[in-house]
């Protein structure tokens, strides 16, 4: 491209810091006709990245819409399921369809609403409906997406209370550390009582 | 450099010349840079310059200038005495040994001219280039890239399942069981070792007083009755109802009821 | 033209707030290479109103330096340089990394707290970490910004750059006076002193 004029104009329009109305990039110019350049650009750019578009009489480049997309740019972040809202899945996993009330009953604590809202949006929990009592609360039900990723066919996959049990899950924080203490320090333990007896 | 010598050689010529050299004076920054100014007026490349003629100018200049009272900066001073010497042993016959020499001496100074007037010109031609936001202008009004973040939630089935552990936990009832423990309680102690004292007459040692057999074979409970014991004599004797004798340290406690 | 790539490039450069590395537009573009993308843009852009270069290895799209004249207008001049501020500024980019010393050196006089500052705060200078001398001085150097402000590609584009360098005026007196006094009285040093003798 050579002509000065529609050089100046596309320069200016591209600096500006606003939409300009015609008059004012002929303004501008000293005055000189610049129709004829706008539409020589809307042509020059027509099937490029970049557009030359008039809104409301004013002219402005703009990316071309086409292309939104690679203007935004997803990052994913992998974040530890804070552990509220894994006990409120969990809860929900075992009980469900549950409303907000009940997993609070269960919990023992008040559950925000930012706790479902993570689970939600992680696409593990899903809204199942209303109960029908008064309030009609809202109730909860894990997803297809849930089973997948903690890698169960289905719900009836999910240990039972009595394997729970067996696997030391249910198990006071007190007893197990006991246990595990014992068991940890074996010979030690042994020792220490020994000694104990003989003292007495 | 016009306007400078116009300044320099002001003479009066227009009769604003000493407020011209005062403002000059202030323009110059340090004796460098007025060094430098005034071999530009040499009009020889910096590298021919005569470093003679310099000096003869600079000192001349700051004479001028100290003859109409103006106030200069101390290093002004201290270059037109440096200059005055490094004049006098240029051209005075050479003195064996001198270190640094006079000529290395003019060298330092025409290399340093040099290099200022060097950057002085880069500078300059740095200032004169197509300038962003003078000259050439950015996009005015970016819309301006967006990285959106996505959160990605890591959890697994054994986190999943301690959790709903914890909350099983956490809904069951809690129940204290504090178990009895055997002990011999003080009173008994008391009691019973009283009553042996009165029927034993001389020393005894404090275990001899301790039950024996059945229960008493546990060791929680022989450790109880032997410290509770052991108050008790304590108590007997703070009432001047025993005595206690320790031949040695861990020695035997030896026991006698004392003669009321 | 129609390659995605370059449309894609030309877009996101054009929407950018800041000039981008080469990587930067790469990542955001799920990785594709760019590079001739970058190319063909340059090449497209070359005779327009607008052009696409490259400062400091970053990229940004900016008006045609010949139509200063047009844009210049009711544009505030940026902010005029003090002539010690212009030197500071010249004397690091030309021998960058240098502390306030090595500046002083050259200048001959000291140089104001101030005067780095105001180049520290137009974010053409940075502190480039401290010369392990003794009192480990602070040293400068320019940053990309400086480049994009001056039209340079790199430093290599500074003016005159390799000329001062051929002449030995960016080493510093004390190396390039060893190197003098080492050679004797050679021709030329033995003029100037003739010349000296002969003027006094």
């Amino acid at each position: 491209m050579s002509d000065d004029l529609a050089r100046a104009v596309e320069a200016m329009l591209f600096a500006a810091e606003a939409p300009m109305r015609e008059a004012e990039i002929s303004a501008h110019l000293g005055g000189a006709p610049v129709a004829e350049a706008l539409r020589a650009l809307v042509a020059d750019y027509a099937s490029r990245g970049i557009h030359l578009v008039e809104r409301g009489g004013r002219w402005h480049f703009e990316t071309s819409p086409d292309l939104a997309h690679v203007l935004r740019r997803d990052r994913e972040e992998p974040r530890h399921l804070s552990r509220a809202a894994t006990e409120c899945l969990a809860i929900v996993a075992y009980h469900e369809p549950v409303s907000r009330a009940e997993i609070e009953a269960i919990r023992g604590v008040q559950t925000g609403r930012g706790t479902l809202d993570v689970l939600l949006e992680a696409g593990w929990l899903r809204i199942a409906g209303r109960r029908e009592v008064p309030g009609r609360p809202v109730i909860y039900a894990t997803t297809p997406a849930f089973l997948s990723h903690f890698g169960l066919a289905s719900r009836r996959d999910l240990p039972g209370i009595e394997e729970l049990r067996a696997a030391g899950l249910l198990e006071p924080v007190d007893a197990v550390l006991e246990a595990a203490m014992a068991r940890g320090s074996d010979e030690s333990a042994g020792d220490r009582l020994a000694e104990t007896g003989q003292s007495a | 450099m016009t306007a400078a010598e116009d300044t320099l050689f002001f003479a009066g010529a227009d009769g604003t010349g000493e407020a011209a050299l005062h403002i000059e004076l202030d323009g110059w920054e340090g004796p460098l840079d007025l060094l430098l100014d005034l071999a530009r007026r040499q009009k020889v490349d910096l590298r021919r310059i005569s470093i003679l003629d310099l000096t003869d100018q600079y000192c001349a200049y700051i004479a001028r200038a100290v003859a109409l009272k103006l106030e200069l900066a101390a290093d002004y001073l201290v270059m037109a005495a440096w200059l005055a010497y490094l004049k006098s042993a240029l051209l005075l016959p050479r003195t064996e040994a001198e270190e640094p020499s006079p000529e290395e001496l003019a060298l330092r100074l025409q290399l340093r001219l040099q290099r200022l007037a060097a950057m002085r010109e880069a500078g300059a031609r740095l200032m004169a280039r197509d300038r962003l936001g003078r000259d050439v202008f950015a996009r005015g009004a970016p819309e301006g890239l967006r990285v959106e973040r996505r959160s990605v939630w890591e959890c697994d089935l054994y986190a999943l399942l301690c959790a709903y552990g914890t909350v099983r936990r956490r809904g069951e009832p809690v129940v204290h069981c504090v178990r009895a423990r055997a002990v011999m309680p003080l009173d008994a102690a008391l009691a019973r070792v009283a009553k042996l004292l009165g029927v034993s007459p001389g020393w005894r040692e404090l275990r001899s007083f301790l039950p024996r057999g059945g229960d008493w074979a546990e060791p929680r409970l022989a450790r109880s009755a032997l410290a509770s014991s052991f108050v008790a004599a304590l108590e007997l004797a703070r009432q001047g109802r025993a005595e206690i004798a320790q031949d040695a340290v861990f020695g035997p406690l030896l026991l006698k009821a004392r003669a009321a």
